[in-house]
C-alpha cells in the first residue's frame, strides 16, 4: 500500500481505536451503577467513592508500571516476568505512530487503551467486597492488584508469554480480565466474610440493592462500554474483524439476557430482573475469549449458556457461603471460565487439544490471581485489618468512612411544598 | 374530644377516605407507617432467594373528633377499609385533653 | 479511486457505521430510563425488566428473520413482501466486505445496525402500555412484533418495495420506525385501556411518574443516540452529508424545545418539565425522514412546529381518554408523521406531488402496523389476557409480576445512621 | 498526497470531529445530573429544565449569530469584535468540504462541534447559581451571554484575534470555556447572594445536595465528554496528537482524583466524596489549556495539583460567603486560571514571556466575562427581579416555577405492596 | 405527664424549634406527615393537566413534657407557628400515663 | 388497653422485636421518626464544612397491649433497647379508650 492511503487507514485504525478506549472508560460508570444499585443506600457513598479511586488508581498504576509489566518487549525471560522500566516514552517518530503497530494505532493509543482495560479488572473485586470492607486496605489492595497482579497474568497471553506460546486464545479477556478479577474477588471475599446477617441459622436473608435503576442502567452502560472492549481488541478497525465482534458481541449479550430468564423463572418461578441483567453480563463475558472466532449461531449458543449459567452460579455461591453482593463471581469468574473453554468448543478454532489449553490457561490465571489475592488480603488482614466494626456495619459505611449520606434530607423535603 | 388512629391497608385507602367525607370528616391527618410481625408479608424474589418482606405497608390515619362522633367515624372506617383477609388493620381511640387550632386559637370541638 | 485508498475510506466508513450502531444501541438504555421515570415507582422493576428483554428479542429475531424480511434482495414479487431465509450468512470474500455496500460498510455492520433500530421499535410500545399490561402477553407482542410487522412495512421503502418505487422518501424512518411504532402503542393502549383512575367522572387525574432525572437522563441519551440513528442512515461516513445531518438533527432537537417551552406556557401557564422533554424528542422525531434534505433553518422550523404540537398532542390524546404514560403515541406518532410530510413541504424535496406521496406512505405504513398490532393484541386478549387485575395494579406490577421492588428499603434505611 | 488517499484521510479525520461533537453533546447531561445531584430534592425539576433550556439556546444562538461572532473571519478589524453576519451558510463545493479545513473537516462539522462547545459554556453559570435564581431572568442571562460574551472572549484567541496574536495558547478552553464561565458564575453569584440560610451567625451551614450518585453520574459522564473536548481540539484526527491528548487528559483527571483525595483527608480527616469528584473536574479542566503540549509526567503534576487546589478553593468561596452550590467557582474558574498558567510552566511551551502572556490572556477573558455577567445580572434584578420570594425558596423551585416535583410520591407508594 | 402532638408548616419548623429551645423543650420527636382533606392542596401542573395535589406536607412534632410546662409549650408553638393562613395546623394535648427514658430506667418527669 | 410508644436506635431493633416475640407480642407498627434537639447529631462532612446531622434517626414502635401486659412491655424494651449510652430513647404509655380491628370487628383486648 502506498504512504498516503496507509495513513489515511492508519488514521482510520487509530480513530477506532480511540473510540474504543471511551467505550472502555465508561465501564467505569457502568460497574459504578451496577453496584451502586447493587448495595443499600447507606453504603452508596463508599461504593462511587472506591469506583472513583479505582480508575484513578488504575490509570496512574498502570503508567508508572502496569504497561511495562504487561509488555516487556522481548526482554522477558521464560515468558513468566518482565519488566520495561518505570513510565512510559514513547518511541520517536514513525515508531511511535504509523509503524509501532503496523499502522493499527500509535503508542499512546495502545497504553491508554490498555489502561482502561487494567482499571476494569480492579472494579470486579470492589462490588463483591462492598458493604464491609474498610476503605484504605481496599485501596491499597485495588493498587498493587492492578499494579502487579493484572499485568502479570495479562502478559502471560497479550506480552507473548508462555501462554501464548502455548496456543491459549483469550480474543478480549474473558480469562485474563473477566475470570482474573472474578477469582481475585472470590479470594478477597472469602478472606473477608459475608455480611452481617446474611446467612442466618433460618437460612439465607437476602440484603437487596437500593436501585434496580441504577443497576439497569450499569448493566445498559457495560454493555454500551463492551464494544469498545471487544470491538478495540481487534486493535485495528478492520471492518470485517471489527463488524464480526459487534454481531457475536451483540448476539452473545441478546441470549444472556433469554437463558437467565428461562433458567430463573424456571427455578424461582418469578421474573427476577437482577438475573436478567447478570445474564446479560454474563452472556458479554462469555463471548469475550472468542468473539472474533464465532459466527452468529455459535455466539448465541454461549451466550444463552453464559445466561442460564447465572441463576445456577449465584444460587450455588449463596449456598457456599460466598457473599458477593452484585454477583461479580458469577459474572466474572464463572462465565470467564465458560468464555474460554467455549473457544475450543464452538467456532473457527473448535478441538480437543484446545479446549485443553484453554482449561490450562484459565487455571493458570486464576490460580496465581487468587493467590496474589489472597495473600495480599491476608496480609491487609494482619496488618490495618480489613473489615468495618460491626456497628459500623449496621451504620452504613457511607457515616462511618465519609461522614456523607448518599441521598442527604432535609427536614420535611421528601414533600417539597408547603 | 377524640384522637382516632387507624391503620388501614393502601388498597382501602380510597374508600375510607370518601366515606369519612360523607360524614363531614374532611380533614385527617396521614403517615405511611409498616406493620411489624412474625406472620408472613408478602413473597419476595432477589437473586434466586424467595423470602417473605419483614413487614407489610399500611397507613395510618390519625382523626381528631368530639366525644360525640368518635363512634360513627370508628364504625365507617371499619366499614369502609375491612375486605375480610387477615391484615385489615385496628382502630384505636385516645382521649385528647385538649385540642388547639393554631391559625385561630380556637380550642376543644371547634378546632377539629 | 485506486485500490488502498478505497480500503482507507472503507475503514473510516465502516468506524462511522460501528460508532453510530453503538449510539443507537444506547438509545435503549434512553428509552429505559425514560420510561421508568414517567411510570409510578411501584412499576420500575418492570419497565425496566421489559427494556431489557426488548433489546434482547429484537436482537435474536432480527437475526432468525427480520433482517431477511426487510433486506430479501431482489427475490420478492409486487414490493409487498419478501424473505430471503432464516438466519444470516455473509457473502464470502470482497462480497460481503469492500464490495457490500460500495464501500459504506460490511454485511455484519449492516446487520446490526439495522438490527439495533428494529429494537427500538418495539421500545416504543412499552412505554405506552405501561404499568398495567401483563409482562408474558407483552413479550410475545414485543416479539411478533419486532419479527414480522417492522421488517414488513420497512421493506416497502427500506428494502426496495412499493414505496421506495414510488417515491416517498424517509431518510432515517420518521414513518418507518417512529410513526410504525406510534401506531402499534396506539393500537396497542385502545385494546388495553387507561390505567384505573386515570379517567374519572370528576376529570383527569394526572398520575405523575416518580422520577424527573430519569426521565431527563433518558431524553439525553436518546438526543445523543439520535446521532447515530440520523448520522448513520447516510450509510458512509460522507462527510459533507453526515455532517449535515449533524446539524439539522440538533436544531430540530433545541427548536423542538424551545417550541414546547413556548406552548406549554400558553396553555398551562408553568413551565412543564415533562413537555420540554417531549418536545425535544418531537424535534428528533420530526426531522429524522428529511434530515439530510434541510437547511439549517429549515430544521428548525420543523423542530419548532414538532415541539408546539407535543402539548396539544397530549392533551387531546388524554381528552380521547387514550392513555399514555409516556407520550409516545404524540412523539413518535404525530411527530412522525409531520415529520415524513415536512419532506415535501421544506427542503431539497419540497412540492404538492412529494406531499402526496408522503401523506400516502405515512398512512399506509401507519395502517399496517395498527392493524397487525391490533389484532395482534385482540388475540393475546382474548387467549392469555393482556391486563394485569385490579388488585395487581393497585399493589403495582413490580411485586405483582417480578415479586421485587425497584428500591428495596431496609428498616429505618431512610437515614442511615444512629 | 493525491486525492483519493486525501479523501480518505478527510473522511477519517471528519469522523473523529463528529464523534467529538457527540462526546460534548453528552457533557450536558454530565453537567444536569452533576448538578442535580447537588441540590437539593426541592430543587431539582428546576435545575434539569434550566439544563435542557440552556443546550436548547446555546445550539440556537450559535446558529443566530455566536458562529460568526467567533468565527468572523478576516473581517473584523483591532482582534477585539467581528462580525460575520446572521445564520449559516456552507461555502459551496470543496470550500465547505475538503478544503474547508485543510481536509479536518466539514463547514457543518465546524458549526456543530463549536456549538456544542459555546452551550457548555453557559451552563457552567447554572450549576453555581442554583436552587435561588428566577427561572425566566436566568434564561434571558444565558442567551445573552452564549450568544455575545462568549463568543467575543472566544474569538480573541480562537478565531484569531489580540489574542491569539499575542502568543496566548489555550489548546480546548481552560481559560475561553472554563474560565470565563467560571468567572461569569462569580459574577452571578455575586449579584444573586447566597442562599438562605447557608451562611448564619453560628458559621456556614452546609445544604447538601440530595444525590450523590446524580453526581457521580455526572462527573464521569463529564470525563467520558472531555474525551471529545479535548481529542476534538486537535481539530482532526492525527493519530499522534489525538492519542497524546487522550493521555494526558486521563492522567491529569486520575492526578485531581488523588490530588482531591489527600487533601481533604489531610483539611477535613475524611473521605469527602464531593471533593474527590470535583477534583476529576479540576484535572480535566487544568489539562485543557495544555493537553497537546504535555508529557505524561507533567499531565500528572497539573493534575495533582489541580485536584489539590480544589478543597483549599471550595473553603475559600465559602469564607467569602461565595454561595456555589455545584463548585464551579472552583473547578472552572480556579482550575481554569491554574490550568492556563500551567501552559507557561509545564510542557514544550514553557518559560517566563509564556507565562505572563497566559495571565494577561486568562486575566484579560476573566475581566470581560465577568464584567458582562455583572452588567447583565444586574440589570436584570434591577428589571425583572432575578431572586424568588423568600416563600418560594423554602418550598423549593420545582413548585414555585414548575408546579412540579421531581420525584412525586403517590400516596403510600413508598412501600408498594399491601 | 402530657404528650403534646403539634402539626406545624414545614416552613415554621425553624421558628418553632427555637422557640421550644427558649422555654427548655430540648428534645422532641419528628416525623414527615401528610394533611389529607377536602379542601385545595397546592396547584400542580403534570403533561398538561392542573391539578390540586391531593395533600399538603406537615411536621410532626412530639413532645414529652410535665403537666405544669404543658401549656407553655401549646402556647409557644402557637405562637412561633401561626402565619393567620389557612394550614396552620394543630395542637392535641394527650395525657401519658407512663413514660420511662431507656438509659437510666428514670420514669415520669425525670424522663423527659 | 394500653399503646406504648416506644422510641428505639436503629441498632437495637433487631434485639427490641425479638425480645417481644419472646412475651408473644407478635404485631405492632413501624415507623421512622428524627430526634431533634439541641444536643449533637453525627459528625458529618460535605464540601469541606464538618458539622453536625440536626437529628438522630430512630424508630418508633406502637404497641397496642391489655392494661396488665403494659408493664412486662415496657420492661422488656428497655432491657433489649438500652446500650447505656446518651441517645437510647423514650417509652410513652398511653391510655386507649378503645380499639377494634377492623377485619372482625372485636374490641378491646381481644382485638390487639
Ligand atoms: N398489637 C398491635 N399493636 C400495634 N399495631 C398493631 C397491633 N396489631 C396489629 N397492628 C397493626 O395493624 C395492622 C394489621 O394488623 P393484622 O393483625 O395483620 O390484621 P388482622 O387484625 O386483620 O389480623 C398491622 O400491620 C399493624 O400495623
Ligand atoms: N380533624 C383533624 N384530624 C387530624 N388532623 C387534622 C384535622 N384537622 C386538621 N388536621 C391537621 O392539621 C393540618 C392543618 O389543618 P388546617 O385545617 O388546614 O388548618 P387551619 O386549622 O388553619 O384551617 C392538616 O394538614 C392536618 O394534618
Ligand atoms: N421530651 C421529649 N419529647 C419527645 N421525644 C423525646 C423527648 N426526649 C427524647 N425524645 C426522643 O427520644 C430519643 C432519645 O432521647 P435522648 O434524650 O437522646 O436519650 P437519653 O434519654 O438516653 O438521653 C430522641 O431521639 C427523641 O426522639
Amino acid at each position: 500500500m502506498e504512504q498516503a492511503a496507509l495513513e489515511a487507514t492508519f488514521t482510520a485504525n487509530n480513530v477506532w481505536m480511540l473510540v474504543s478506549t471511551v467505550l472502555v472508560f465508561i465501564m467505569h460508570l457502568g460497574f459504578s451503577t451496577l453496584e451502586a444499585g447493587f448495595v443499600q443506600k447507606k453504603n452508596v457513598v463508599n461504593i462511587l467513592f472506591k469506583n472513583a479511586m479505582i480508575i484513578a488508581i488504575g490509570l496512574i498504576t498502570y503508567w508508572i508500571c502496569g504497561f511495562n509489566l504487561m509488555y516487556p518487549g522481548g526482554d522477558f525471560a521464560g515468558g513468566f516476568f518482565g519488566f520495561a522500566g518505570f513510565g512510559l516514552d514513547m518511541p520517536e517518530g514513525a515508531a511511535g505512530l504509523i509503524e509501532y503497530a503496523d499502522a493499527g494505532y500509535t503508542y499512546w493509543t495502545d497504553f491508554i487503551f490498555q489502561g482502561m482495560f487494567a482499571a476494569t479488572c480492579a472494579t470486579i473485586v470492589s462490588g463483591a467486597v462492598a458493604e464491609r470492607i474498610k476503605l484504605e486496605p481496599f485501596l491499597v489492595f485495588a493498587t498493587l492488584f492492578v499494579a502487579i497482579s493484572y499485568p502479570i497474568t495479562g502478559m502471560w497471553k497479550w506480552g507473548g508469554g508462555w501462554l501464548d506460546a502455548m496456543g491459549f486464545y483469550d480474543f478480549a479477556g474473558s480469562t485474563l480480565v473477566h475470570a482474573a478479577g472474578g477469582a481475585a474477588a472470590l479470594a478477597a471475599v472469602l478472606v473477608l466474610g459475608p455480611r452481617r446477617g446474611k446467612y442466618t441459622d433460618s437460612g439465607i436473608k437476602p440484603i437487596p440493592g437500593h436501585s434496580m435503576p441504577l443497576a439497569a442502567i450499569g448493566v445498559f452502560l457495560l454493555w454500551f462500554g463492551w464494544f469498545g472492549f471487544n470491538g478495540g481488541s481487534v486493535l485495528s478497525a478492520d471492518p470485517g474483524a471489527v463488524s464480526l465482534v459487534f454481531v457475536t458481541t451483540s448476539l452473545a449479550a441478546a441470549a444472556g439476557a433469554i437463558g437467565a430468564f428461562f433458567v430463573s423463572w424456571m427455578l424461582f418461578k418469578s421474573h427476577d430482573l437482577s438475573m436478567v441483567l447478570n445474564g446479560i453480563l454474563g452472556g458479554l463475558v462469555g463471548i469475550t475469549a472468542g468473539a472474533d472466532q464465532m459466527l452468529p449461531g455459535s455466539s448465541i449458543l454461549i451466550g444463552l449458556i453464559a445466561g442460564a449459567i447465572i441463576p445456577f452460579s449465584v444460587v450455588m455461591f449463596d449456598k457456599l457461603k460466598v457473599d458477593d453482593p452484585v454477583g461479580a463471581t458469577s459474572v466474572h469468574l464463572v462465565c470467564g471460565i465458560w468464555g474460554t473453554l467455549a473457544v475450543g468448543i464452538f467456532g473457527a478454532m473448535a478441538g480437543v487439544g484446545q479446549i485443553v489449553t484453554q482449561l490450562i490457561g484459565a487455571l493458570a490465571v486464576c490460580a496465581f490471581s487468587f493467590a496474589f489475592s489472597f495473600g495480599l488480603m491476608y496480609a491487609l488482614k494482619a496488618t490495618m485489618g480489613i473489615r468495618v466494626s460491626e456497628e459500623e456495619e449496621i451504620k452504613g459505611l457511607d457515616i462511618g468512612e465519609h461522614d456523607m449520606e448518599a441521598y442527604p434530607e432535609a427536614t420535611g423535603d421528601q414533600i417539597a411544598f408547603n | 374530644m377524640k384522637k382516632i388512629e387507624a391503620i388501614v391497608r393502601l388498597s382501602r385507602f380510597d374508600k375510607v377516605r370518601d366515606a369519612l367525607a360523607e360524614i363531614g370528616v374532611k380533614f385527617f391527618t396521614l403517615q405511611d407507617v409498616k406493620g411489624f410481625g412474625l406472620q408472613k408479608g408478602t413473597k419476595m424474589v432477589y437473586r434466586g432467594s424467595v423470602y417473605d418482606s419483614d413487614y407489610i405497608a399500611r397507613l395510618q390515619l390519625d382523626i381528631l373528633c368530639s366525644d360525640e362522633k368518635a363512634d360513627e367515624v370508628v364504625d365507617v372506617i371499619m366499614k369502609a377499609g375491612r375486605t375480610g383477609e387477615v391484615g385489615d388493620g385496628k382502630i384505636t381511640v385516645l382521649d385528647a385533653v385538649h385540642c388547639v387550632r393554631i391559625r385561630t386559637g380556637e380550642t376543644g370541638p371547634e378546632a377539629v
